[in-house]
């Protein structure tokens, strides 16, 4: 209790310290269409809140974004580890992730919009950016697995999914943690920019691609805090699952 | 440059006009004034830049980079509402939009009903227009089509080609490419003639405008008015000949294939009219935008002063 | 109770780079009976239990008598899970072959044992180093194995707790005999224990000394004679090396 | 060396695995404007090559995409390292982790491209990407470095800087190399999706961009393949590195 | 050779979370003494140790006689780092207290002691339970400290070995004596070493019993009839808890 007051209180003086640069940049350029001062954007934001059609397109960007990350975790874990114990599939996979990571989203959105509903096209392409941080989160994860323990556990005849799942997973955790915390925060910027591109109906991103193309700066910038909210949301979740697991320490 | 030489012989050294055009039909207008890299009045020169989109050009207006942009008509009224010191000197494009198809049952307005047209970048200027248009026409656009925004303008493109895609609102070259590359694509309408019959034959639709900095105007107005004229001159050579232009814009990457671009030129209306002599048109052409969504040109229509008067 | 022959290990050789560790080494370990082995640090007893175990394999020799036995091995190393509790670390090794409720029993009893039963639910990062062991102990002998191998099995203890623990020991492979073999540093431990006792030599490793053991077990006290006249055998043996 | 054989039959296998896939998507769609077939694709790919553009091109990417990756490594290392010891500094980062990780890179590259130089546009995207990859792992790596070994070298009285440096950054290693090669993968796409808004003279995704306008798909597609090349050749790079900081495994 | 008073420890509680695990715990070790602590596994001991090296803090008592003096401290889990070979783990705790060419000597001469010459440049994980032991051994006594604790620092070494450590830490400690503090469960290692034996109490542990060895140290062997005697008594004593 009293350290989370304390830790608030930093966190606090941390975004005071930013809305002053933020005011300082604003004055400094001196063009609200560039970059508008950090009152006149959270008046907007508190307009756009207010506004009906707010809920509906943060709740389907979220969505969106926990599919995305929910997919990427579940197969950065599966090839992650199959990778990791394995190295025929660690080199099987290798060209697979290779492309996957450094293939520009736009040679690949084409064939996305083709293949998937517009509003699962930013599910895809979040995949594409969550699933190798994951993964190769967990392929050096598993390289630190602690061969000591895994020797004892096939000495005892553990079955090998207990061995996966009570042996392999908790030495992971920290790896996991990093990686899918990382990939949690990076998840919804690749969502709203594929949002930008796919122009799903509702969606932080297509709202933000129309403020972008009247020249509403502020109106871009209040949808930004908006996804900085969500992400925030987010990734006090993941630190409070992360102490949770942690109870042995 | 050596007519830039700040201890030159010469009586009156001259400024250096900073130029910017939007990659794509806007600059074609001016890509023989970059070829011959024309002096203009007093020994000034002119610098350009070709931008590859709308956010780079807002920020080099803004920061008053530049002194001549030439850019989207809706654009040019949005920056000057958000007060930037710009006006408008001239218009320079009447319009690239079409509506293309492989739909051999396309002719009029009244086939499209129950259609599915693919429209590109909702709330922007070609998807407002067509909208305008559909209305004019007795369809509603929210439930005697089907639009969809799924698909940006190359993806359009693409695939229009690849006959994904049957009936698609497209502007140039993009027209151009998908026609050459798909014989059973053709033009089923001009949009620019559809929105001169809307208005009764009053206005054409002014699609992109050259702006200039009030600064310039006022300090230098023999320099700016010797650019209007090498613009007018260089809006009429590229329509007389648009191969050579097609050649130009190639070679000043434009973002246009030579045999594409000799093409296009003819459909893409270049047209230089001054500012003050294409008000009425501006002003119905932003009205409509303006009645369909204030902030598509920041929230009011401009006052005369948006006009450059010579 | 199962099996036949015993553990038989012939020749073996393995080299670690070019670091010969045990050089020819044969033992033999008769069924149900206790083996212990001595030997200087580094000569390669833990490499052998692991190679016994089948962690690693040899260079050459070979192995016979625990192909289809379930082995028990206590490392020299605790290697407890350390996000499971003592309770779940025993767990961890029963669950694919006990029912629950056996289980159960089994992990309250040796936890009893070794006088844990307090400290069932702490993670091993909050036990002292004498009761992680404690934990690796009631692990390897609740695992119901017919090859017992220990490697170090009383290090860290007390010695009241480990007079306790041979007593103990010794009355349940009495009861429920089982194959063991394990390695000490302890001249009493192993006279209290073994059957057979192999005194290793140093590097690379070979039997050099093998002394049988043939007092029953319940009669063994460090004051019987027999057992101070071998304490002072092996001890000239191990100190003259 | 055997070894090495044998992997790069396995990624051989998987790669030509992968072109036969390419060539059935290709045959499906049955539009070489949407999807080339893998060998008009691979002989455009010789020409370009064979272009005296090329290697500029690449350099130029290359040049960016390596001060985007050291940049990132060097901040994700102090900032993590910082961050992992106190808590204080902890808390007082994350609302600029949380900002960098999902603020849309499109509300930052305007004044990115007002601030920096166009060709030093896409290294401060990258690093926006990259840092908190790198970071995120580092902290993650902090919590989990054996507090029984730096209590040892605080009785021995080790100097603090050799603590970090000879304690610290070995245990760090792994959490490092997993987010460090993760985001070495990563920022050939941002490098490229960079370059494609900001158009520097010489780029990979300069080049892109002008054959996406041309509806050059092959084209388009041939630059992909110097890119997951580019990518391939430093991700080898880094997993050699790995290997041989693991010597005493 | 410096500090003056020795170490007196006095009225120490210390509780985790709801285990009292020290309970009015004193005791007192004279300048440049050994002493030596025995007692149940889990009583307290490695907490004590703890303590007075400043690890963790007690609840209430206090400790004098260590604020500034150099710790050695010989933990009972061995604490080396594994990416650092058998040399660089004793140069680790070294660099920043002698010059070059004397930590080299110095590094040498303990890795000499321990037996570990050939071993110098190998990696922890290819060392055996009984060499990585002795590494930290070798850094604990290669440090230069005033005061040294040690948690069971024979553990895992063999008879011979654990003879001559004892025979040859006993020589530097008279040529080059410090204030020395050691856990261990053997009672002839206690005899052998400590001048001060203080005998522990089950949880919460306080001084039980506590012996002071008066023979001299050259003249200590397990023969000496004096020390038979004495560790009769410590047996009885341990073994009738
Ligand atoms: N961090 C901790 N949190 C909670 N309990 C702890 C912690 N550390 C030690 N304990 C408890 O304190 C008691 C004493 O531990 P300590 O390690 O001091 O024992 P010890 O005398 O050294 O035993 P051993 O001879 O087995 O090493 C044990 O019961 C242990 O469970
Ligand atoms: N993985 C390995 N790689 C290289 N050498 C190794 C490896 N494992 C063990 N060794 C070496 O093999 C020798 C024997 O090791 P082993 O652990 O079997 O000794 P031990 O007899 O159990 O000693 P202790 O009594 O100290 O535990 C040692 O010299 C050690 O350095
Ligand atoms: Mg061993
Ligand atoms: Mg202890």
């Amino acid at each position: 209790m009293h350290s989370t007051t304390r830790n608030s209180l930093i966190t606090l003086a941390s975004v005071v310290f930013l809305l002053v640069i933020w005011k300082l940049i604003a004055v400094v350029i001196g063009a609200d269409i560039i970059m508008p001062a950090p009152e006149t954007t959270i008046r907007d934001f508190a307009n756009i809140v207010k506004s009906p059609g707010f809920w509906p397109s943060v709740g389907a960007t979220v969505l969106r974004g926990l599919a995305g990350f929910f997919i990427s975790c579940i197969l950065g874990l599966g090839v992650g580890i199959a990778a990791g114990l394995s190295s025929v599939v660690y080199w099987m996979v290798q060209p697979f992730l290779t492309i996957i990571r450094s293939t520009p989203v736009m040679a690949i959105i084409l064939l996305a919009l083709i293949w998937f509903n517009t509003e699962l096209v930013p599910v895809f392409v979040s995949c594409l950016m969550g699933f190798p941080i994951v993964c190769g989160n967990i392929i050096q994860g598993i390289k630190n697995v602690d061969i000591q323990l895994v020797q004892m556990a096939h000495i005892y005849q553990v079955k090998p999914w207990r061995i996966v799942l009570e042996l392999y997973l908790p030495s992971l955790l920290p790896f996991f943690m990093g990686g899918a915390s990382t990939a949690m925060g990076i998840i919804w910027k690749v969502i709203i920019a594929a949002e930008i591109l796919s122009q799903p109906v509702l969606g932080i991103g297509t709202q933000m691609q129309t403020a972008k193309t009247y020249l509403e700066t502020a109106r871009v910038l209040s949808w930004t805090i908006a996804i900085i909210g969500v992400s925030f949301f987010f990734e006090s979740l993941m630190h409070a699952l992360d102490n949770k697991f942690r109870a042995w320490r | 440059q050596k007519q830039t030489e700040p201890e030159s012989s010469q009586p009156t050294p001259g400024i250096t006009v900073k130029a910017a055009a939007l990659k794509g039909p806007t600059a074609i207008s001016m890509v023989k004034m970059m070829e011959d890299k024309t002096a203009l009045a007093g020994n000034s020169t002119v610098e350009y830049t070709v931008l590859d989109n709308p956010e780079l050009m807002t920020s080099k207006i803004v920061s008053g980079e530049v002194d001549i942009a030439a850019l989207p008509t809706n654009l040019a009224a949005n920056l000057y509402n958000k007060g930037v010191p710009y006006k408008l000197a001239a218009i320079s494009s009447w319009g690239v939009m079409y509506l293309v198809t492989a739909d051999k049952t396309v002719t009029d307005w009244d086939s499209l009903k129950g259609k599915k047209i693919y429209v590109f970048g909702k709330g922007a200027t070609p998807d407002i227009a067509f909208r305008y248009l559909l209305q004019k026409n007795g369809l509603n656009p929210a439930s005697d089509v089907q639009l969809d925004y799924t698909l940006g303008q190359v993806e359009l493109a693409q695939s229009l080609i690849a006959g994904r895609v049957s009936l698609a609102v497209l502007p140039e070259p993009w027209v151009t490419q998908v026609t050459k590359g798909a014989p059973n694509i053709t033009v089923a309408m001009d949009l620019q003639k559809e929105w001169e019959n809307a208005q009764g034959g009053k206005t054409a639709i002014p699609m992109t405008c050259l702006m200039a900095k009030k600064e310039l105007i006022a300090e230098h107005p023999e320099v700016f008015n010797s650019f209007l004229k090498s613009y007018a001159e260089s809006i009429a050579w590229a329509n007389q000949n648009p191969a050579d232009a097609g050649i130009l814009v190639e070679k000043h990457q434009i973002g246009l294939k030579a045999a594409v671009a000799q093409e296009a030129i003819p459909r893409c209306y270049l047209r230089y009219q001054s500012a003050s002599e294409s008000k009425e048109s501006v002003n119905s052409f932003l009205q409509v935008l303006y009645d369909f969504a204030p902030q598509s040109i920041g929230g009011k229509m401009p006052g005369d002063a948006f006009y450059y008067q010579k | 109770m199962n099996g036949l022959t015993g553990l038989v290990v012939e020749h073996i050789f393995k080299q670690f780079d070019n670091l010969p560790v045990l050089g020819d080494l044969s033992l033999e370990v008769k069924e149900n009976r206790m083996a212990c082995i001595l030997g200087p640090s580094g000569c390669g007893k833990t490499t052998l239990l692991n190679i016994i175990a089948g962690v690693i394999s040899p260079d050459s020799g070979s192995i016979t008598g625990c192909q289809d036995k379930k082995v028990s091995y206590l490392f020299q190393e605790t290697r407890l899970l350390k996000w499971k509790t003592v309770r779940q670390n025993i767990e961890f090794v029963l669950k694919d072959h006990l029912p629950v409720a056996e289980r159960r029993e089994t992990v309250n009893r040796y936890m009893e044992m070794v006088g844990l039963s307090d400290f069932a639910d702490y993670y091993p990062a909050k036990l002292s180093g004498g009761m992680k062991q404690r934990v690796a102990i009631a692990r390897a002998f609740a695992y119901p194995a017919n090859l017992l191998l220990m490697d170090e099995p009383f290090n860290g203890l007390d010695l009241a707790m480990k007079m306790s623990f041979i007593k103990a020991f010794t009355d349940l492979w009495l009861k429920d005999r089982r194959t063991a073999l394990f390695v000490t540093h302890n001249i009493q431990e192993a006279l209290l224990l073994g059957d057979e006792i192999f005194v290793l030599s140093n590097r690379p490793a070979h039997v050099k000394h093998h002394i049988t053991v043939d007092i029953p077990h319940q009669e063994r006290t460090l004051e019987h004679p027999q057992i101070i006249q071998l304490e002072n055998t092996l001890y000239n043996i191990i100190t003259t090396a």
